[in-house]
């Protein structure tokens, strides 16, 4: 399906990452907007709110973050594509309602434009520490989808592809931005709306009275239906059967042996298989001169084009480097790093916090390659010579180090020049 | 709103009032103006001159009309200007409690 | 490639003049260019940096690594990054509010002061761009004068380009 | 609890605007088997996010009718509460008034007074009244019965259904064997100024219909501020 | 200038206060908090109060920045939750003054549920509420405290929501005093909160303070110099006006005054009485 | 006594003098031993409108020189992150029970779950590290509770405590030393000079700053803005390295120290199971079955998930072919145990079922596969 030209406002413009997303939410079909104001993701609330009215689409500014996602949870499920923007310590107050959305499986995006942390941190400045958190915040087990562009084209082209990712596998899409890309002012092109794909939402086809909320086709995810169409839903974030209903007898107690006879394919085991099982259709990567390199620089976000500078610097002095840049976060491209793990000396992971996708890397590697980590605290970028630093050193190095940390001990002496206990201000 | 005036004390025909210097920490204004509108005696003016953070602070324009009664001070927001009070010769003391803020 | 810093206090236009150069040179002149921003959580007043990259190829490295020109309005500013201007760089400062001891080239003009002269101060920013833009022919003249009346409101448009005239005019 | 669904049962159907329309938000849990005869869609969220959910919802699709039904409204979802009426959101909030949490055994909510018999410790914070908070931040509609008074409720929900903006209808719902004894102790003053509604110990429970005013809805408002500022080109949100 | 020259070791009489080595501050030239902070160290230094067991706690926003000027022990905390937080420090240790200074963003909007849960259980403490109808930090969002038809970044085309009342949000929850003034009523400003603090329970006084970067600057309603004089011509005092009447229109008269004194038992004396009962038992 | 009693106890013990809370299932039966305990005690309690309030009501009360303990399940701990990263950043020690169930969202609540192990570690926004332990039995509920409140002194960190409905319903018999026999870390506090305090100021030697209490003079200021030494913001990458590197480092660095486990049967062992919490129950059973069959099956047990002891997992990787992780969940331990393995030995994620609580069924059939 193609977007809705009225949607769309196609041409050439000069504007921040921010902005950019909140025309990418536009272009793909978003109807509502449940914001709050947080810095530094209120220039993309504030552009949605200038456009929306044009656009029939309604932005409303809630009280809180709680309220703000709350009721994109329920616009979503009155048929229309909905988002929040948030950052920060309100990404944190949002947990409990995006395990709620998992659970309930609704379509619905967020755009975290990350900030320093923890707690308040540094408001005006940039961090990649809530990568972690987008996957594992909320409570009990499920699975999101996490995207992270770089520029504010892709910020526009992102927001469209998270929309089709959240419409097609009905579950949260997280697009990780960060401060320097939401602040970051660049070209945007926005296409005609007949160049770009929206991806419609699954409404249910069949006749009324079959309709099972949670009834799945082979690809795990289950048709949806509109609140006020008749169907007579009952949704419920409780564990639930196919018809949606809670597994309790009656009243409030639990019938626990219902609940034993749906537990295999209870509720969670669905909401992590449907991202599991369709990991690869959803993995996107992009890789460059990986195919003879030595060392291979992982990145996502703004931390990808810092550390272009230094893998231009080492191939310059003829070290073979690649680099690989993750567009979706989450699901984690395991299996491209366990092959590239066998075949490389090691990864590179320069990240704007203390290590989290690092963590990750390194249990791909198997211990067959080291993996160093360029722990930035936040509020500014990468140093280039840091990581290029860390390419040198990974390079030397002839030993197998048995963890991150071990490895990072050594680079933080030569790179920070100063023992880890140095007050380094 | 109405800006009280110093009340006259009973018993004394002439109005006495108290005398104050106006002290003006200049790097912290921000030259907002407030203790130039709302000083009931006209004492402050806006400078020409530029402070560190380039914005004009005031100057005490007409030092002698002060009398110490510490609006500007309160109704500054950057506590960058206060009065204290100095003792003239030419006029009698103030009683004690009209100057005390 | 041309990197330009801007730096000065919250409300003196920074980031927008960053915008509005950036925007010239993109979209008007058809080049790359890549604006980034840095500022503190005041409105007015706090310490605040635009850098600006202007290339005819794609920019990769969205940062500054040593800037040709730094614009300072503020003394921070100029003290901040006095030195990242390479060596044959230039500073342009606003000369009521900057004092500098550089061994580098140093331009000078009272922005603030013909801002003012003008109505209000915050015209001083576009006044610099005028200035800026005469002495760094970054972008070209049209594209400057297309790209400032769609970046600023748009009862201030007459007034902000007499404001970029007269700052062009004073180089 | 069953009390409240058959008024509302019984108020869509007297009210006329019909079972699609309607869709149920709560943060109670109900029998799904009592809810597949109401035949409206139900929505089961967190707890105390009920109303911005029913907000998203009503903004997205503003043919909707959205019915909050709320346990603990007074606690957790108070703040949404109290901007829902500012708003003047067009939905029908029905406060379960337990006085305790009904899930949690043998605790104080902030909903009343305490039940003696139910709670193992004695309730010593003040209550809050819910018709007043509810009049103060805007409500156009504010009733109180107790759940034994069946005709009464149900005619306050069809009303409620009916009328535009946020109607509030505090419904006394203790425990089953409490029920009576508060239906006794009750005391119908319509019209009564909210701000004597407090419940108090030893005091009776006065019910009625206590406000019923017009303001303008949140999307009455969003209409008319937008096509007033962008004329043609602000899409209008169709009711 | 030669005042400075001859008196310049006079010390700022607010020194003892403030933390002057954090001036100057935050806020934008034209704004109002600095007026409050300054009323709210005129009261403190009035009451005579033992600064040591006074405890101010702030949110977040432009207000939220408050505590880190005031030199008491000091709290900034998170978004909204400031009320929340200074409950836990009255109850940890009744015997301090908890003050929570903060804006209308961070007490009515996302702090809304604390504030009439506060005010419910009447809890001692003092909130003093900057009211600039705006959440300035963020850069100028519409605010529930946004007259109609206001314009902000996020309601471009003119507000609709109808605003909150503060005092009467305050007075139906609960709250035990409740004044309002504006930033230019400085003296009678600090004269409720020294009133305030001296109540027992929960007291809330409102403080109407001008933001001249981004409600002013959008709304052409000149600098907070303009918004200043605008109070001074149009505000009224009425003490025991009904907080139905509260309400504030856009660029309309404001009602100023004290409107609420009444007394409730506090929260702590409630505890108490129910701990004793418990024991007896 | 249950798990819920001994932990309420174990607070108490600990001297616990605050119990900020708000009603959830299934967690309430620690409130109700606290509350009841309250007037005994010289405690105070508060039911706070929301989960947020609750554990920023905790952070207060902690600043006044109390210890404090909240307690919440599932959505509640959800509703708590942001709070966890403003405990951090303040540095405030305090204790957050949180009674994990099934699922999800709201999932089964009265079913044992092991979702929110993750979260724990990683659920508020910025970097920071966290000490989570997770008790197995009532007794071991009131000796961590006591623990908890030691660590969370002595790193001024929050401590979560992570343990399920069935082991707090579970009845046992807890032996609670005499007062002067329980060892509580005290709070490190302040001597110096009144004007000389600074609250971020640390020691060189355990990265820790040294805390006063409210009132006494010290008049100092915290903010959850990125500070220096002062307590006063500074929003530059310069501070914000400064404050971060040393947050994550004062746990990272000393993580031996804090790690504590259980281990049995490890010797030669062929195949280890790895797990905590009310599982390791089960985990043991098996294991025991396992030995009996002949299969050369190890235990080990987490007691503190966060920090991991990755050292000893490295260690036993060594040693044996494969490790087998159950949890209540859809595999997050054994994510970790994987990364730690780096590749020596294998591991089998075992989603042991809410429902297989004390059957180890399937934990014992994970054993026998990898054996083939």
């Amino acid at each position: 399906m193609k977007a809705d030209p009225r949607d769309v406002f196609t041409g050439t413009y000069y504007i921040d990452g921010d902005v950019a997303m909140a025309y990418g939410a536009l272009a793909a079909g978003c109807k509502f907007l449940g914001g709050y104001p947080i810095t530094p993701s209120t220039e993309a609330a504030e552009a949605f709110a200038r456009i929306a009215p044009r656009a029939g689409a309604r932005f409303i500014q809630m009280e809180d973050e709680l309220g703000s996602i709350a009721s994109v949870l329920g616009a979503s499920w009155a048929g229309q594509k909905a988002m929040t923007i948030t950052s920060g310590p309100s990404y944190s107050l949002m947990m409990e309602n995006i395990s709620l959305g998992a659970a309930m499986e609704i379509p619905f995006i967020i755009i975290n434009i990350q900030r320093a942390g923890p707690s308040t941190g540094v408001p005006t400045c940039t961090g990649q520490a809530d990568v972690m958190q987008s996957r594992w915040g909320g409570n009990g087990d499920y699975e999101i989808i996490a995207l992270a562009p770089d520029s504010p084209q892709e910020g526009f082209e992102f927001a469209v592809k998270a929309f089709n990712l959240a419409e097609r596998y009905r579950c949260p899409v997280m697009l990780m931005s960060d401060e320097c890309v939401g602040h970051m002012t660049e070209k945007v092109v926005v296409p005609e709306a007949s160049k770009i794909d929206i991806e419609p939402r699954r409404f249910y086809k069949g006749p009324a009275d079959a309709y099972l909320p949670y009834k799945r086709d082979p690809d795990l995810v289950s048709p949806i239906v509109k609140a006020g169409d008749g169907y007579g839903i009952y949704i419920t974030g409780l564990s639930h059967d196919e018809k949606g209903h809670p597994v309790l007898e009656s009243g409030n107690s639990y019938d626990l042996e219902h609940a034993r006879a749906l537990n295999r394919k209870s509720t969670d085991q669905y909401l992590v298989d449907k991202i599991r099982k369709n990991r690869d259709k959803i993995i996107e990567i992009q890789e460059e001169n990986t195919e003879d390199a030595d060392v291979v620089v992982v990145s996502y976000g703004i931390s990808s084009r810092v550390a272009y500078r230094a893998v231009e610097q080492a191939r310059q002095e003829g070290y073979k480097v690649g680099t690989l840049r993750l567009i979706t976060v989450w699901p984690f491209p395991e299996e491209r790093i366990r092959e590239l793990a066998g075949r490389v000396k090691g990864f590179v992971v320069p990240e704007i916090n203390y290590g989290q996708i690092v963590f990750e890397v390194d249990r791909c590697a198997e211990g067959r390659a080291n993996v160093v980590l360029v722990p930035h605290g936040g509020a500014s970028v990468h140093q280039p010579e840091d990581i290029y630093a860390a390419i040198r050193q990974l390079l030397e190095s002839k030993k197998r180090y048995e963890n991150v940390f071990e490895f990072r001990t050594i680079l933080e002496r030569k790179v920070f020049g100063g023992g880890m206990l140095k007050n380094r201000s | 709103m109405r800006i009280r005036n110093r009340e006259k004390p009973f018993g004394i025909e002439k109005p006495v009032t108290a005398r104050g210097q106006i002290v003006i920490i200049e790097d912290r204004c921000k030259g907002c103006g407030f203790c130039i509108e709302y000083c009931p005696n006209d004492v402050l003016r806006l400078s020409d001159k530029y402070n560190s953070k380039g914005y004009h602070p005031p100057y005490v324009a007409h030092e002698e009309e002060c009398v110490d009664c510490g609006f500007c001070q309160m109704n500054c927001p950057d506590f960058a200007i206060f009065s204290v009070e100095v003792e003239s010769g030419e006029r009698e003391p103030a009683p004690a409690e009209s100057v005390k803020r | 490639m041309l990197e330009i810093r801007f730096a000065g206090f919250g409300g003196q236009g920074i980031i927008r003049s960053g915008i509005i150069v950036g925007r010239a040179a993109s979209i008007y002149d058809n080049k790359y260019s890549t604006m980034n921003q840095a500022f503190g959580p005041e409105a007015r007043g706090g310490a605040c940096s635009s850098q600006l990259l202007i290339s005819d190829k794609k920019i990769l490295y969205p940062y500054i690594t040593r800037s040709d020109y730094l614009v300072a309005m503020s003394q921070e500013g100029y003290s901040k990054f006095e030195s990242e201007v390479k060596d044959d760089g230039v500073l342009i400062i606003d000369d009521d509010l900057v004092n500098t001891d550089s061994t580098k080239k140093v331009l000078k003009i009272p922005s603030t002061r013909i801002a003012e002269e003008l109505g209000h101060r915050i015209f001083a920013n576009v006044v610099m761009l005028g200035y800026v833009i005469r002495v760094t022919k970054a972008v070209s003249l049209e594209a400057m004068r297309k790209a400032i009346p769609e970046s600023v409101p748009e009862r201030f448009v007459d007034k902000n380009l007499k404001a970029f005239e007269k700052g062009y005019e004073y180089a | 609890m069953d009390k409240i669904l058959e008024a509302l049962s019984k108020g869509i159907e007297k009210s006329g605007i019909g079972r699609k329309r309607v869709c149920l938000v709560t943060d109670i849990l109900y029998d799904p088997e009592v809810l597949e005869t109401l035949k409206i869609d139900l929505f089961h969220t967190s707890r105390g996010r009920t109303i911005p959910f029913a907000t998203g919802m009503k903004l997205a699709n503003p043919k909707l009718k959205p019915v909050v039904i709320m346990g603990d409204m007074a606690t957790l979802g108070g703040n949404h509460f109290v901007h829902a009426c500012r708003r003047n959101m067009d939905l029908l909030v029905i406060c379960a008034n337990h006085f305790v949490y009904r899930r949690v055994e043998g605790e104080s909510a902030s909903g009343d007074y305490d039940t003696v018999s139910y709670s193992p410790y004695l309730l010593f914070e003040n209550p809050l009244n819910i018709p007043h908070i509810a009049r103060s931040c805007g409500s156009v509609y504010t009733a109180r019965w107790t759940a034994l008074h069946t005709d009464e409720l149900t005619r306050s929900i069809s009303h409620g259904l009916k009328k535009k903006g946020l109607s509030v209808i505090d419904v006394i719902s203790p425990p089953a064997e409490l029920l009576d004894f508060y239906y006794r102790h009750s005391e119908i003053r319509n019209g009564e100024d909210t701000i004597h509604t407090g419940i108090e110990e030893e005091k009776k429970i006065i019910v009625g219909e206590f406000l019923e005013r017009e303001r303008p809805t949140f999307i009455e408002s969003y209409n008319r501020q937008l096509e007033e500022v962008l004329g043609d080109q602000f899409v209008k949100i169709e009711v | 200038m030669e005042t400075i020259n001859t008196i310049q070791e006079q010390k700022h009489p607010m020194d003892d206060l403030l933390r002057m080595d954090r001036i100057p501050h935050i806020w934008c030239p034209g704004c109002g908090i600095g007026n409050a902070v300054s009323a709210f160290a005129e009261a403190l230094r009035k009451l005579e109060y033992d600064l040591d067991k006074v405890v101010v706690v702030s949110g977040i926003g432009c207000t939220g920045r408050v505590a880190g000027y005031i030199k008491t022990d000091s709290f900034h905390t998170t978004h909204g939750r400031a009320i929340a937080f200074a409950t836990g420090i009255k109850l940890g240790n009744p015997d301090l003054k908890v003050i929570v200074i903060s804006g209308d963003g961070d007490l009515v909007s996302i702090g809304g549920n604390h504030f009439v849960h506060a005010a419910r259980r009447n809890i001692d403490l003092t909130v003093i509420c900057v009211n600039n109808f705006i959440y300035a930090m963020t850069g100028g969002q519409v605010a529930p405290t946004t007259p109609i038809p206001a314009y902000t970044t996020t309601s471009p085309f003119g507000n609709f929501e109808a605003p909150a009342n503060v005092p009467q949000l305050a007075e139906a929850a609960g709250a035990v005093y409740v004044a309002r003034w504006t930033a230019l009523h400085m003296r009678r400003l600090a004269d409720s909160i020294v009133e305030a603090f001296n109540r027992p329970g929960f007291s809330v006084v409102e403080v109407i303070s001008p933001c001249a970067m981004y409600y002013s600057r959008i709304n052409k309603l000149g600098d907070g110099l303009d918004m200043m004089q605008f109070y001074y011509n149009n505000s009224i005092i009425r003490h025991g006006e009904s907080t139905d009447n509260l309400n504030i229109d856009y660029q309309k008269e404001i009602i100023v005054g004290k409107f609420v004194d009444r007394e409730r038992p506090a929260f702590s004396e409630s505890l108490n009485e129910w701990l004793r009962k418990d024991q007896v038992e | 006594m249950s798990g819920y009693e001994a932990c309420a106890e174990g607070a108490l013990a600990a001297g616990c003098g605050f119990l900020g809370y708000t009603p959830i299932q299934p967690s309430f039966g620690i409130v109700r031993r606290f509350i009841t305990r309250c007037a005994e005690t010289g405690a105070t309690f508060v039911q706070m409108e929301d989960e947020i309030s609750s554990l920023a009501a905790v952070l207060g009360a902690v600043w006044t020189g109390r210890k404090a303990l909240t307690v919440t399940s599932g959505q509640g701990f959800a509703q708590m992150m942001e709070h966890i990263g403003l405990g951090v950043m303040l540095e405030t020690p305090c204790v957050i029970v949180n009674v994990m169930h099934d699922g999800a969202s709201e999932g089964i609540p009265s079913m044992p779950g092991g979702g929110d192990v993750m979260q724990a570690r990683w659920g508020s926004h910025g970097d920071y590290e966290i000490i989570a332990l997770a008790p197995n039995s009532p007794q071991e509920m009131f000796d961590l509770t006591v623990e908890a409140f030691s660590l969370s002194e002595r790193y001024r960190t929050p401590v979560v405590i992570l343990f399920d409905p069935v082991l707090g319903r579970m009845k046992d018999s807890v032996n609670i030393p005499e007062a002067a026999k329980i060892r509580v870390e005290k709070r490190k506090y302040y001597k110096g000079p009144k004007d000389g305090y600074l609250p971020y100021k640390y020691d060189e030697k355990d990265l820790i700053p040294s805390m006063v209490d409210i009132s006494q003079g010290y008049r100092f200021h915290v903010t959850g803005l990125t500070h220096d030494e002062k307590g006063y913001p500074v929003m530059n990458d310069e501070c914000q390295e400064w404050n971060v590197h040393r947050l994550v480092n004062k746990i990272r660095l000393f993580a031996d120290k804090i790690v504590r486990m259980e281990e049995k049967y490890l010797e030669e062992a062929d195949v280890a199971v790895v797990s905590y919490g009310v599982v390791s129950r089960d985990a043991l059973t098996a294991v025991e079955a396992a030995r009996k069959e002949g299969i050369k099956a190890g235990y080990f047990r987490l007691q503190t998930v966060w920090p991991f002891p990755e050292k000893r997992i490295a260690e036993i990787a060594a040693g044996i072919k494969r490790f087998v992780v159950p949890e209540i969940n859809f595999g997050q331990i054994s994510l970790e145990v994987e990364r730690c393995s780096r590749g020596r030995a294998g591991v089998d994620a075992v989603y042991h079922a809410a429902r297989e609580v004390g059957k180890p069924g399937s934990i014992l059939k994970a054993i026998q596969k990898t054996n083939k």
